[in-house]
């Protein structure tokens, strides 16, 4: 799909207006969390919204929806989930904005014995049409608590769809789409992407989960980013141009289901792969890509298979630790020469 | 309160069925003819019938890993729990679940859930779809005394109170979890006594007398049809067996706790209380006995002579729209 | 109850370290010199001060995101403190955890924990320490009204009752959990409503009057010194800036509220107090407001000249005995 | 180390014989869990012991050292396991009976958020002494709730410890270092191995974390195995080995920090890989070494790296499903036999 229209927004506004759109289309979305209006039950005061959600995600919902449909909640990540696959077993398709990724531990239970068995284990009845949007990644000094990235452990568990947009472009369209599909969505976004700007259509329009796209072709080797690393590896790719190598790239989007066939048939012109995550380096989508290619595409291979991630450590809070934390666009330009060399 | 015949003799063959269901079914659970565990409800059957009893098909109901009392309250078929617990394709949930994933939701009947508390708050979800529609259709939380100290009935109150959802919390208080005692694992004296700190009612009643679990039973879901908000219904009641077919309970209880309890069965006390009260359904009782024999042997039949599902089940309903394994 | 000179001048210092330390921050953090939120506990101090003067460093406390009054109360230098938050290797925790992971286990300060309610259990166990130790040291297990209604407090309060655990639950009822307000997210009157269920005393109290505080702490941390058990304080409180640097407060809360509170200033009710009842304490005010401005500019100087750690660091403290890198 | 001991005893007894012993041995050693004991606070009615845990993996324990250190916990997972942490911060060994893997859900946040973290983010301050011990896996019709596996998840998180003993010798070893061990570890007990009997010296013993084992050398293909699948691998040797073909099998026993040098040494012997892993296949163990192989030991691979594990669904109840779910030494057979056909 290419984009026609050429207003450019930012990725936060992009995903207020797909949730208002998909609000305004289907009378069975709603939306819940903590503070996604904020200052709840206060009307009488004049107050009906406040933060309009962390980071402003679903400013101005509750002035168009009313707090039925925009609903305020305790800080029990675990009960409003539960409650939220109860409503979704029951005709309706929540949304739900779980503030940091972190808290997946607080509600794991629900999301992988309820939201992810319930359909398999009652034999089809059930369908859990949820989806959850939170905000991941390092970068911001929020520290150990508040910058973690599960959304490899997400993808791990059969019955749960897992996305991360790379822009506002794919957001919107993903987006979308989760809220849409009869399935629990989690939809992961980077705080690092959440002032970008990009071309955006006006009207609603989807994605469809389970597809990769390539924002860069090339032969001489292959890119694989996930979310903001996706805008790293462009950037590299910049760099390696200018040294005469051409990557190409591929913008993973959908971890679960994955688009295997997309990094596969990569691989298979490019003979050479490098993965770049910045999820911690054990057990991950990283793994899961590199395992798959040796399975897959093995004859192909011209070079070991590399991972550019974090290292096996929790996230560190002073600046110069963090920065060295997370993968860069230098880290991949160097791998990637290292990788060349081997010719 | 006087009853209808009708609804007395609804609340006779409920708790019937699920005695009879169960008696049978470890007669074929010792015959190696089922897998995993089975937690029968035997003794505990006057909170299911007496909650279930002022229930329509469009209210919900979530239940537990001892959840056969709970399916059969709320309709679901016999035949269909009973494949389903013999693994059979014919199961409710095509012999996936077992008996620890009972589930119907034609009926409302949204699932045993096997994690314990994990299944509360899809009630309070449920209960948040009638509040979204605006209708009136009321949803029930059946946990044990155990579930009530996880922190998901703690969230999944709170909730319910602060939006006055339709729901009731109903607890089957049978004075274990596992081998542990109530009285050790809960901080309070009544489980009811918590009710107070979400500002909902709380009563703790009689679980072994379905007369006074559907008086209770009726109050709180009125309350809850009417817009009042949820509430906490604790039962006192007992099982008789382990706490899964082939547990010993004597290990961790005394043989003069049980005869107690024993003495006070419900379904006896409700023949006698019919005897008093009701001589015409008393009178039909042993007729409803025989079509409670007749209908699980049948369900036995039914599971024997039902097929296992083919292979390619496993891959499917992971996804909607497509299979666990075509796409990774 | 008559205070000694000496506990009244640390109640007033501890508070006004807190207040000066914490003003001094933010004045560093709107320069950029900070990362990550800062949570300003400012109009709240009286809440640590009035509970951590009747503890030992043999006692423990667990903090939340809001805790760098409980960390000076609890005796963590402010130079180390000053420069964990600027990321400095001489920080506390070496520059890695920033303000919302500040902690010092020699002084039985066991973290301020970034996950509402995930430290409010570590009290617990370190309460469990002490019973199995037969010491009778305690732990402080401080929380927010939001962190009322997450499921684990709920069980840390269930477990400390039925083991009788030598532990105090304090809620900072601050009224807010970011933008959202106590009396919509939480369905008690008052949050020490919900310790009778678990069957220990609550008591509600004013979090803004230093000796209030300081009353009722004696009583529930005697108690749990004397092996009664846990208990719950609620102490009612209100913080003047919004929930982190950089939060504007009166999107959601009316500029009238926040100037009652602020007519009930903690530090100034507590001199007005001293002027009163300890006027040579209230003689030393001025000295002592100078020795805690000095400290504080000495930690900021000492935040500022330190080094950020070496990028070794980053793999270091995974694990005790290899580091991440080393072996996948 | 060899067992020259040869008296035999199950798993399960192991499992009490370590907890006993180092119970003797260190008095800041406790025990915690549902059920541990049962009937807790009947002593009064004469009952002291009922459960003896599930399984009756600590029974016997509460005679010996009394209700303090063998405590019986209600259903409060989250609860406990922080209540753990809080006392293996302030100096003691807790060790937690996790009932069934599947429960990690409940208690997930403790587990990422504070006990793998705490000692990171405090600069290295604190230790986190704390062992869990859990039963997993499927093939006793216990059905999608009561089966999971979660091992490839745990060994995701920087700061945890992740074994899988494979038998009562290795059990003992590796339950002994857990609880010594100052890291919180996972031992993962699978259900499958609780009746198997084998050698194990009386005496307390150890096994260092993070150190794999090679139960059988070989040249032609490498088979790697995790607790019970390790013993599917070496009844699939026997097979190959009817058949001329001789396989090295690799038993993982650590998960995290995992002993990649075993695994890497023997793929650069033998070129071939099979991993064998009950787990389901995203982002797991098996994709994990086949990850690193593909790295370090490219130049080696002489054929796509294959893994046997569990399709990407829950646990099916019915014994048909449930059987062909899980991975066989028929289906390593097949596998590897497909893997040399390639030559
Ligand atoms: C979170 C969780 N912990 C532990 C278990 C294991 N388990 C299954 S049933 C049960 C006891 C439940 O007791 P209760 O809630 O009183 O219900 P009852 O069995 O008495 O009906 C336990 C501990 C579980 N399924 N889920
Ligand atoms: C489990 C979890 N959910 C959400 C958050 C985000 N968060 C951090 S502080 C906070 C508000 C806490 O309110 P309260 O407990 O009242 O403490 P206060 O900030 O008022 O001191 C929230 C929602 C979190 N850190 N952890
Ligand atoms: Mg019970
Ligand atoms: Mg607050």
């Amino acid at each position: 799909m290419t984009v026609t229209n050429t207003r450019q927004i930012q990725y936060k506004d992009a995903l207020i207006e797909s949730l208002t759109q998909e609000m305004q289309r289907d009378p069975t979305v709603f939306v819940m969390g903590e503070d996604i209006a904020g200052g709840a039950g206060r009307a009488h005061l004049g107050i009906t919204e406040a933060w309009g959600g962390p980071f402003g995600l679903t400013k101005g919902l509750i002035q168009q929806f009313g707090p039925s449909r925009v609903r305020d909640t305790p800080i029990s990540e675990g009960g409003f989930l539960g409650t939220a696959i109860g409503a979704a077993l029951t005709g309706f398709r929540p949304v739900i904005d779980l503030m940091y990724m972190d808290f997946v531990g607080v509600c794991f239970d629900q999301l992988i014995s309820n939201a992810a068995k319930i359909r398999y284990m009652m034999g089809g009845q059930a369908k859990v049409p949820l989806t959850i949007f939170t905000r991941f990644g390092a970068g911001t000094g929020n520290a150990a608590q508040h910058s973690s990235i599960y959304y490899g452990i997400l993808s791990h568990i059969p019955g749960l769809k897992v996305v991360v947009p790379s822009d506002p472009y794919t957001l919107k369209g993903l987006l979308l789409s989760a809220i849409r599909d009869d399935d629990p969505v989690i939809v992961c976004n980077d705080k690092k992407l959440i002032k970008m700007s990009g071309a955006v259509p006006d009207h609603p329009y989807t994605l469809p989960i389970g597809e990769s796209r390539i924002p860069l072709e090339g032969q001489d080797l292959t890119l694989v980013g996930i979310g903001y690393t996706t805008q790293l590896c462009l950037e590299a790719a910049q760099t390696l141009q200018s040294l005469g190598v051409k990557p190409e790239v591929v913008d993973l989007l959908s971890l679960s289901p994955l688009d295997k066939e997309t990094v596969l048939q990569s691989v298979r012109k490019t003979n050479r792969l490098v993965i770049v995550d910045e999820d911690t380096p054990r057990c991950g989508i990283a793994t899961d890509i590199a395992a798959i290619v040796v399975d897959e595409a093995f004859d192909f291979l011209d070079a070991p298979i590399k991972r550019v991630t974090a290292p096996h450590t929790p996230v560190p809070y002073s600046k110069p630790l963090e920065d060295h934390y997370l993968p860069s666009s230098e880290k991949i330009v160097r791998i990637t020469k290292e990788l060349l060399n081997r010719l | 309160m006087e009853l209808s015949n009708q609804t007395i003799l609804w609340l006779y063959k409920t708790m019937l069925t699920t005695r009879c269901f169960e008696e049978r079914l470890i007669e074929e659970a010792s015959k190696g003819k089922t897998r995993g565990s089975i937690h029968p409800s035997v003794g505990q059957e006057a909170v299911p019938a007496g909650v279930c009893a002022h229930l329509a098909m469009s209210d919900y109901i979530s239940s537990t890993h001892r959840g056969h009392g709970h399916a059969i309250a709320k309709g679901v078929d016999v035949n269909e729990m009973m494949a389903e617990i013999f693994g059979k394709s014919t199961g409710i949930c095509k012999g996936k679940g077992g008996s620890v994933h009972i589930a119907d939701f034609s009926k409302g009947m949204l699932g045993t859930i096997g994690i314990v508390g994990a299944g509360v708050p899809l009630a309070v979800g449920a209960a948040l779809s009638s509040t979204l529609r605006q209708n009136d259709s009321v949803s029930i939380a059946f946990f044990g005394d155990g579930a009530a100290n996880q922190g998901i009935l703690h969230e999944s109150m709170n909730l319910a109170s602060i939006w006055k959802l339709p729901v009731v919390f109903v607890c089957e208080n049978n004075q274990y979890a596992d081998a542990t005692p109530v009285e050790y694992a809960t901080s309070a004296t009544n489980i009811s006594d918590r009710a107070a700190g979400y500002n909902m009612p709380g009563w703790t009643i009689d679980g072994m007398n379905v007369l006074a679990v559907y008086d209770a039973a009726g109050v709180a879901i009125g309350r809850a049809r009417a817009g009042q908000g949820p509430s906490l219904l604790e039962c006192k009641t007992y099982r008789y067996y382990g706490h899964f077919f082939g547990d010993n309970p004597l290990t961790y209880r005394l043989k003069e706790e049980q005869e107690k309890y024993r003495e006070q069965d419900p379904i006896l006390q409700f023949e006698n209380d019919m005897q008093l009260s009701y001589p015409k359904c008393f009178a039909s009782r042993k007729r409803i006995r025989e079509e409670v024999t007749t209908s699980i042997e049948k369900a036995i039949e039914f599971a024997y002579s039902s097929p296992y599902g083919p292979i390619t089940d496993l891959y499917d309903d992971v996804y909607v729209n497509y299979a666990g394994l075509e796409t990774l």
